[in-house]
């Protein structure tokens, strides 16, 4: 699903987030990255997103090189994958339910389905009756969790999350990794960077730790990969 | 997953027929742009009257001109050529050479007053009715009233004079000389301020409106930022702030016909005075429907080329490399 | 830690004296406000444009009144009103009247032209020099020609012209009344509509700096408020807009003085024709100091005053309750 | 040093985010604030810091009601209290030492010993190479590290800090709390909003655990409290 090939990535600035990174991800995995601050680990999720480019290597995404897909083509391909920010990006001049609802009004989902969609993901992160608040008016771990809400909504075959538990106190941040899980039964690929280390160990994923832009340590090279093979009927949709 | 089978992309999403969503999607952005404003009446409300009154300088500098063109046409009877023609000249050959005048292209019409005539209108105005009867000949020639075409420049009118002078059967071309310089020259002046104003004022709307867009549209970046995030096309993120532009042109607009209007209605006494004065019934010139319409389009054009070339810019910023 | 004792609270901090801090913190505030309108040249230059083309607008238009009035002052020549007197009125009598009408207020001066030297200039100027000769007695009366005040409006004028015309020494009054209504009911126009362009430039200016200024500061709204909260009184975060607006106000007034010095160039052909005209060698009435003076400081208040204003209103919108 | 009194925080929208809180906290104690999300830990450090006031009850601070505080002393009273914040809040058109460096600006201190102190700062939060560079091109745990430098700058007598640590490994988190922990030897009042149970239990401090915006366990009440006496002689500055 995710093939990164000897990927650079280097700020104008001089600074390299990235350095000669390799990667493989396989459809229907859920993945950590790890890593200390400022190790690379939002940058590697924004090449992944097309948020922003290498400036070596290849990023392939589903068969796909980032490297090529046109400018005018970039909102297709973000459309494709669900992204939780680790700043939340939410917009404070609407409701937590427009918010939630925006990917799905941009995709061009009749308003029936999108509201009916809209509930079902404000539910999963227990926010539903919050839905007509502003998101400034809500906590920091709401808002994060309405971020998550929108990226689960449009129901991505490729979902990024970044840092979406660095709010929330364990008892959200493991309902949180729940929802993740139960996405991933259904076949969606997962890629979420978190400092969550107790929280990953136990839900036993495989783990890709990251130093100073160089891949450290990969927990697929030691243990079994963990794959839930995608049903053959997609049950989840 | 691959980006290039789009349809295929899309297809986790059920969507209604791409003809009603394109429609359905203006009309409610529409209304939630208008919504917008109307929730922020105070910072509306100011980027409104900066549009109009913006928009009233060059609309009220028009009605300006053409009110007074639509008077001035009128002043051209006080500039008219006697030319006094040589005293051996009979009737007719007045009169042909008053057609021949007339063919000019910047002359208006020719008016031939015989001797008698002339003699008899300056008996009656001059106040020497009785002595002049005394007179054992009239002393005047025949004259032509040469009324020069409005066109004419304080530079043309000189010039026809001199041609009209030199011909062999003038004998003296007489003219309010100084009145008619003057108000050449004035016209002159007053033509090129009206175009330097009007190519500040041209310039005015474009930057004025243009940066209130500009500025406007900056302040909510974030939005730009975070639906292109999430996959939205420049198309779509451009709609909401089209929207915006447009009701800020129109509503700018039309408070700018407003203003313009109360203007007018204040100089209504003061302009149907003067119309009296050439006891044309004359009224005040007032927009006509063709300039309400271009007041309002390039309001309203303005108000949508701004915010695409604010939003386009602003876009253009976050895109990757 | 307790509020009231502010010194004592900010006791862990060595500062030094409050003067030179005073002083020094304005001298970086304004070159760091200076350094920010340098990196964003576009910005920065759309702004000083709107407030250019803004200030340009009323101050041409105040060039153009002040040329304008310059000149007319010499039109009023051909306002003045030949007052035939009586012809039984002697000379001595005359000029006694001429000396009394010329006290009045509306009136500028008054000329007499004896009968004998009307007659004259006639004979001079009209043509019928040799035929007038034959004539046996002088028909012209004494005239008086009153000039009368450049302040009086058509009404007043045609006031004036009345009272003249019912002395019992005057024959007729004679005026080209046309010229002089027309002329005065122009100038009613041209200064009614000086008027209302006045005010509505004067509003512009408020409404577009004031505006333009606003947007500015709300996209800076983000300083503002980590300052506040970080603990800097309304003082300390007004500082650096204050200083921001001092700039767009200082380069858009400077900027508008050429602005209208460019037109004003453009206009030079013409205006000094007109001059001519009058043979007097008067010049293009260009600005003094003083003007340029109030140019730079409306601007720079405007600048000032719209950024205090806009500055506060944010932190009132984040102060508690 | 903190006493709540009965405090309560309904918002305009009738949402209520503390419930008749009573609380004390003693000079020189480390303190921390816990609770699921959206219990109201941020609502009640902002009102400690008076970023906003309660509609119910007492906050004093050092003495000094917060109520009674007037519209044009309340920058004057932010001063004396360090404060971090949960969304980092920084500036984006200037440099890390900038933003740092900004409460010494307000506070009026000299160049000289404002950027000895930024880089002590900086320093503390190992960003010290970083100081150039703008926060927008730090990775989020940079940034939140900023925020901490910015806090601890102005050597306050109480620092509040709302989840320094949200965005931060492990191994950094720890590495933070012990600079919280150097300062409160010091003598310094802390008062930290944590979901990072594992790394409070490390610390063995007092802990608030907050449900709905009411009081549901204060650690003082079973164990000893926890009180740095600060030294007579204030070796720390
Ligand atoms: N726009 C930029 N310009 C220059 N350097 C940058 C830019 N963005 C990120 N960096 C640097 O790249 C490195 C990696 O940043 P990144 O955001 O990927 O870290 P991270 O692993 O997500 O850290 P965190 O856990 O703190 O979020 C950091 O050292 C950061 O300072
Ligand atoms: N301005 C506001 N208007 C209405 N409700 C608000 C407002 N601010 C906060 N709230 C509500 O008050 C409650 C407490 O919010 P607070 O930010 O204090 O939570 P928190 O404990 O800091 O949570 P987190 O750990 O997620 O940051 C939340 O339910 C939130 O929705
Ligand atoms: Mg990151
Ligand atoms: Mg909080």
């Amino acid at each position: 699903m995710i093939r990164l090939e000897n990927v650079t990535k280097r700020f104008p600035g001089g600074q390299e987030a990235l350095s000669g990174l390799d990667l493989a991800v396989e459809k229907g995995e859920m993945v950590f990255v790890t890593g200390h601050s400022g190790a690379g680990k939002s940058t590697l999720l924004k090449l992944i997103a097309l948020i922003d480019r290498p400036t070596g290597g290849q990023v392939i995404v589903d068969g796909q090189n980032t490297r090529r897909v046109k400018r005018r083509r970039i909102p297709a391909y973000r459309r494709q994958i669900g992204m939780v920010f680790q700043d939340h990006k939410l917009l404070y001049d609407r409701s937590v339910a427009d918010n939630v609802a925006l990917p799905l009004v941009i995709a061009g989902v009749g308003t029936r389905e999108a509201s009916r969609r809209v509930r079902a993901a404000l539910e999963q992160v227990g926010l539903l009756q919050k839905e007509k608040r502003n998101p400034e008016t809500l906590s920091a771990g709401e808002q994060q969790r309405v971020g998550i809400a929108r990226a689960i909504a449009t129901r991505p075959k490729l979902l990024i999350a970044d840092e979406p538990t660095g709010n929330l106190d364990p008892d959200l941040s493991l309902e949180v990794m729940r929802v993740f899980r139960r996405f991933n039964e259904f076949g969606v690929t997962l890629l979420i960077a978190s400092h969550d280390i107790a929280l990953i160990d136990k839900l036993g994923c495989r783990r890709i730790h990251l130093e100073d832009g160089r891949l450290q340590n990969d927990s697929a090279a030691e243990e079994e990969v963990l794959v839930v093979r995608p049903s053959t009927e997609d049950r989840w949709r | 997953m691959a980006v290039n089978r789009h349809a295929d992309a899309a297809a986790p999403v059920r969507s209604s027929g791409p003809v009603s969503i394109w429609a359905g999607r203006h009309v409610s952005t529409a209304s939630a742009s208008l919504g917008r404003l109307v929730r922020q009446p105070f910072a509306s409300l100011m980027i409104i009257l900066v549009i109009a009154v913006t928009l009233a300088l060059p609309a009220a500098l028009n009605l300006m001109v053409k009110n007074a063109s639509a008077i001035s046409g009128q002043w051209e009877s006080a500039l008219d050529f006697s030319v006094f023609l040589d005293r051996d000249l009979n009737l007719d050959e007045a009169a042909a050479l008053g057609r021949l005048i007339e063919q000019r292209a910047d002359v208006v019409s020719v008016t031939l007053i015989s001797s008698d005539d002339a003699l008899e209108e300056f008996k009656a105005q001059s106040g020497f009715g009785a002595a002049l009867d005394q007179l054992s000949h009239n002393p005047l020639p025949h004259t032509l009233v040469v009324r020069p075409s409005p066109a004419n420049t304080g530079q043309s009118m000189l010039l026809l004079r001199e041609e009209l002078a030199n011909l062999p059967e003038t004998d003296v071309v007489q003219v309010d000389t100084d009145w008619v310089q003057r108000f050449h020259a004035i016209l002159d002046i007053v033509s090129q301020a009206i175009l330097i104003g009007a190519v500040l004022l041209g310039a005015a709307i474009i930057v004025i409106i243009g940066n209130t867009i500009r500025l406007d549209i900056q302040n909510r970046r974030e939005e730009i930022e975070v639906t292109k995030l999430i996959g939205a096309s420049n198309a779509f993120v451009r709609r909401p702030f089209l929207w915006t532009g447009f009701w800020y042109g129109l509503l700018g607009g039309l408070l700018a016909i407003g203003l313009v209007s109360l203007g007018l209605h204040l100089l209504d006494a003061p302009i149907s005075r003067l119309a009296n004065l050439y006891q044309s019934g004359a009224d005040v010139v007032r927009f006509d429907l063709r300039e309400i319409g271009s007041i309002i389009g390039v309001a309203v054009g303005l108000g949508l080329v701004g915010s695409w070339f604010a939003a386009t810019r602003h876009m253009r910023k976050i895109e990757p490399r």
